[in-house]
């Protein structure tokens, strides 16, 4: 399968528009009723990730956090079968079993997103020994958020990363707060390359209202990545809404959210698209209506596939043609049942 | 005697115990500015300040760390986490650590710490945020372990968690915050330790816990409709846990089911039923019954969810059967 | 057929299992240069070098972690606990993210790994060296969990768990590493998921596994001498298991006990319990008993720790009095 | 109880002295075959943290990893209760329960040895709070080897300490190896104090063949700390020995270990107090001979002491006069006496 990656910047921003406008359709679907639970958690304001997911190339993998819509539509997912996903439909990417937490695609190399704050960022060394013992090429990149940053696990990574060099990259996308609190109130110090330089990565911040900032420091870390010299790539960004579908922050100003939501890499990038006369307004114009037209159809598609069926729940737990578990209705079965005849 | 719900008993609970020890601190992701992932922290930082209320960064094995720390050196905290579903990065400190201080030094270092958290189905929140872990902590000696299912135990049960010298887990659940019920904070439903009887029947014994509590009551509500007197016991207090009153119970019915939301393999379903099934085997009409969720991951898809764990109607055709030998429809 | 330890034949499974799928690789804290804490992959880092032996910083957590993402992208990872009891840092890896993944993932994402560690007492090793935590992986959907308890089996199961497409659990047992053995590397003892019937018996039946199968054979054979005849099945393979042998021979005994090294309540002792109650109810003539460590945390002194866990001694008396009624001296 | 504190160089070089020869019989114990278990991690070589207990004060707290004899006593710990301890007997700390790995003493701020690397990092956090909270003026220290460089809680403790500003400090005794893993072969960079300060710790290293290097930092850190400035300390030193009892070390080259063994604290500061004339070899040679004596007497107390009795093991579980784990032969005798009434 073919995954878009160094498209230019036109193409990143139609590609930020997609991801903004998917995640409006996820509310939308969440407000319709329409989505398994209320755990979504947007990732509107930090589209610029775009700049990493499109430096990395065809085969590469990577893990995200629970806020990792926009990171998947990044590598090439199919929005429909997201959106599905995220309403715990049968033809979601996970047959209605992970949900928006839980969303992965082997094709797309989307070897898991978590819903443990942390979970997935070790997978990627494995990932890097698998490249390194082969010699592919490839890299695997760990998308997470500043709470992270606190996540013991975290820093045995990176430390495994610098000792062995392997070609993977730790992205932080530092949108400010986790859940209720702000970074100043989780993190001893706020310079997270330092931390990430201590351990002897190549480390660097990146300002994420600007695309196309982001894009040119995260090609070269990902040139360094694949000739082993592992990176961490902090994008500095803002939560515009609030953690989850229920959370209204009041834990901030209005002023600081007014603020945060100047820093939008969507009306950066356009405006920078006009200034530098690489696109017209009426082309962007076509760009955005088309995002919505395709993520409606995701949403009619979502809300319309239909549920899984109640036997599927067994299915998966272990590889087909291995045991599966015994259903409790067969055990009181075979217990009430036999019973009765002795 | 008030109505109130689950979440607020715990509040109050937490309140009424700050206010009785100036020791008692709490600990844990958002529980001060946010007031908790489910609110039951909601205005304490205002209350109690920000050295008594405190918020931590994402770093659930320091925060029990922290907690064992705090509470050797005098103070009472409270650490919350947020999910049991969180306690595999934790059980280190909270089996190797805080269960197992006061023992392996001897009796020097007691570790009077109280461990907060939730668990159980109901919100499709997927395989990482349902679960029901307290097997794990019920396998872990030197741990205490209570699981509140009605208001007045969520509020009694932390009371008393907060006056035991050994680490306390009470694990609420997260379906039943929003729960009515009547709280009465001078008397508690039964003294740490005991099962309570939250009805009683002749015919056969439900033995459960937290949540399933609900629809084993519901169950045998329905179950007297068909003329089978249902006894229902709430565990509660899983360790310590007196069982004189569960064998006495099931040796007098003869007939006794165990229900848990847990996967049912290796729950604590099935340790209660090995220990009815020693204690009672003379006495026992029928084998001891478990009833539990299947040995599965939880989905995140609402109906696969809810198809996954018991339900009323799971229990009541359950008991029918057992009482009855009325197989259910399903069965067939 | 050759005679070897216990150790030497899971170092052989992993020789045997390197040269056969050049996907699997070890990777650990000190499987390399000092060749395993007991010994087992000495001199593997020689013969299969740094990339396929990998020593690791002490990070069990990213330890776990690591191997999960090389088994998704295509290695066949056997990663090493030194102990079981550090499970208690890496059971998020373990359970939340090893066991659940392909589910969670529809399917899509298997984690073919092997977790390779040990447990148990003997070596006065304390609290935190001792402990038999089987219970936590037994209750977690998603594993797979094999114990052995002889030479042949700590090769067969080993290779089996390297052809599995799951991630498998496999405690050995620090007290068995030295014990010698029959090894035939063209006939496992038994199929996967199978348990092993390791004597039989009329009397009743002993299910065991790990160490102390050795105890409850040397049980077996002094019962014996008092016309006792226990049959003594190994369960082996605790996930997945096949019921129906153990079904069938407690049926056909109508007494069983069921020994564990681990702290009974909550162990994989009361789960089989359980088991046996439904579905052999009818047909015992006894309770089926639970034989395990006290709950309590391991000791330092080798005394305490030898009188916390069953014996050969205590496996004869409590079966004697279950068959004969004949009560020991220490139950006066 | 009061401590030994802030004594002196020639105070220090007698704590140096009586810590070898305990650990010298520790040796002893086990080769009598009177140690509990062979898990004996001796200290030797490491003497110089006593630069670091001594500028503790009484109050104040600490807990150590699995090679903590030399910080206890450092702290004034009891040598016939300790060696009793580690043969498992009834009147050592901990009542043959703990043994060397678990050794505590409440009454001297000992908050526990841990056999979990990294395992008690953490707790002094907590002691830290409680200390803040109170304003009692007091600091805890952790120590623990460089091998828990490598455990993410470590830094999750680290981000707390700085973000709270508690009174507390890290000590890495960095011995250069973790069991047979030498340190550049499990750390990305070697630069251990960098990692801390990236954290917002002040962080230092010290010569640990200099007992006096090392107090010079350590007083200035415990200052610090005690006003609410954490610190980490990395001793820099040479395990002289095998990492247990049973461990020859043939991971690393006698030259390796000569050359190591050069880095010897107790030399170092017998020279230097002899060049400066603060002490003469005389009264040296008899501050070594009653080291000598003390410690003989402690392995004599602990052969001889008495094993606990087999029912204590029930004890302690839970605090007195709270249920008690109920012994199986109690289960036993009423479920099959019982069961026979029936
Ligand atoms: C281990 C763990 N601890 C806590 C949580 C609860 N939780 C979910 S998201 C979140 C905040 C995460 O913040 P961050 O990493 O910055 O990601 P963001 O939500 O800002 O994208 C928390 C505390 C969790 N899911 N996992
Ligand atoms: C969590 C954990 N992992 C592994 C071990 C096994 N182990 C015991 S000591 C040790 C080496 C520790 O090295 P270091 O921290 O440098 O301490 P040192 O022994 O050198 O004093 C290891 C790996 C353990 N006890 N705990
Ligand atoms: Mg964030
Ligand atoms: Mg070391």
């Amino acid at each position: 399968m073919t995954v878009v990656s160094n498209t230019g910047p036109l193409a990143r921003y139609r590609m930020m528009r997609r991801i903004r406008s998917f995640e409006e359709r996820v509310g939308e679907l969440f407000l319709k009723g329409g989505s398994a639970g209320s755990m979504l958690h947007l990732s509107i304001g930090e589209e610029a990730v775009v700049g990493l997911t499109d430096a990395m190339r065809d085969g590469d993998s990577f893990t995200t956090h629970h806020r990792g819509h926009g990171v998947f539509l990044g590598r090439g997912a199919d929005p429909n079968r997201m959106m599905a996903e995220i309403a715990g439909k049968q033809d979601g990417y996970c047959r209605g079993k992970g949900g928006s937490m839980h969303i992965a695609d082997r094709a797309l190399g989307h070897l898991g997103a978590n819903a443990i704050v942390g979970g997935g960022i070790s997978h990627v060394i494995g990932a890097g020994l698998t490249y390194r013992n082969r010699g592919t090429g490839q890299i695997s990149v760990a998308f997470f958020g500043d709470g992270a940053m606190s996540q013991g696990i975290l820093y045995e990574s990176m430390n495994m990363a610098a000792l062995w060099q392997l070609p993977v990259i730790f992205c932080c996308i530092n949108n400010q707060y986790g859940m209720g609190t702000r970074v100043d109130r989780s993190a001893g110090s706020r310079d997270f390359p330092a931390r990430a330089a201590a351990f002897g990565l190549n480390a660097a911040r990146a300002d994420g209202a600007e695309v196309e900032t982001v894009h040119d420091t995260a090609r070269a870390m990902v040139s360094a990545a694949r000739e082993g010299r592992p990176g961490f790539l902090e994008i500095d960004a803002y939560r515009f809404f609030g953690h989850a579908r229920m959370d209204k922050s009041p834990y901030r100003t209005p002023e600081e959210e007014a603020e945060g939501r100047q820093r939008d890499p969507l009306a950066r990038a356009r405006a920078r698209l006009l200034a530098e006369g690489a696109a017209e307004a009426a082309e962007l114009d076509r760009i955005d209506a088309a995002a919505g037209t395709e993520m409606d159809g995701a949403l009619d598609h979502a809300l319309a596939a239909p549920a899984p069926a109640l036997s599927t729940m067994f299915q998966d737990v272990y590889a087909p043609g291995t045991p599966a578990p015994r259903p409790q209705a067969d055990r009181l079965r075979a217990v009430l049942a036999e019973e009765a005849r002795a | 005697m008030t109505e109130t719900t689950y979440r607020e008993a715990i509040r109050q609970a937490l309140i009424d115990g700050m206010e009785a020890d100036a020791d008692v601190i709490l600990m844990g992701e958002e529980v001060g500015l946010y007031g908790g992932a489910y609110g039951v922290t909601k205005g304490l930082i205002d209350m109690f300040g920000a050295s008594r209320v405190i918020d931590t960064p994402i770093s659930e094995p320091a925060i029990i760390g922290a907690a064992i720390g705090a509470a050797m050196t005098g103070l009472r905290p409270v650490a919350e986490l947020m999910y049991v579903d969180f306690a595999g990065m934790a059980m280190d400190q909270i089996a190797n650590q805080a269960a197992k201080s006061r023992y392996m030094f001897g009796g020097q270092i007691g570790v009077p710490m109280v461990l907060r958290t939730q668990g159980g189905t109901g919100r499709s929140a997927a395989a990482q945020h349902s679960q029901s872990l307290e097997a794990w902590m019920l396998h872990t000696p030197g741990l205490r372990l209570v699981m509140p299912g009605t208001v007045n135990d969520a509020y009694h049960l932390l009371r008393q968690a907060l006056r035991q010298p050994d680490p306390v887990v009470v694990i609420e659940h997260k379906g039943l915050y929003t729960m009515k019920g009547q709280l009465d904070v001078a008397t508690p439903d039964g003294a740490w330790g005991q099962p309570v009887t939250r009805r009683t029947g002749r015919d056969l014994v439900i033995l459960t816990y937290s949540r399933m509590l609900h629809e084993s009551l519901a169950a045998a509500d329905r179950l007297a409709q068909a003329g089978v007197e249902a006894e229902v016991i709430d565990l509660r207090c899983l360790n310590p846990l007196d069982e004189a009153p569960l064998i006495e119970a099931v040796r007098r019915t003869g007939r006794a089911m165990v229900v848990t939301e847990a996967a049912v393999t290796g729950s604590v379903a099935s340790d209660i039923a090995a220990r009815l099934g020693e204690s009672c085997f003379d006495w026992l009409e029928e084998p001891v019954l478990r009833l539990g969720g299947e040995d599965i991951p939880i989905p995140v898809s609402p109906a696969l969810e809810k198809g996954s764990i018991p339900s009323a109607d799971l229990v009541h055709d359950t008991a029918l059967w057992l009482v009855t030998r009325k197989a259910p429809p399903w069965a067939a």
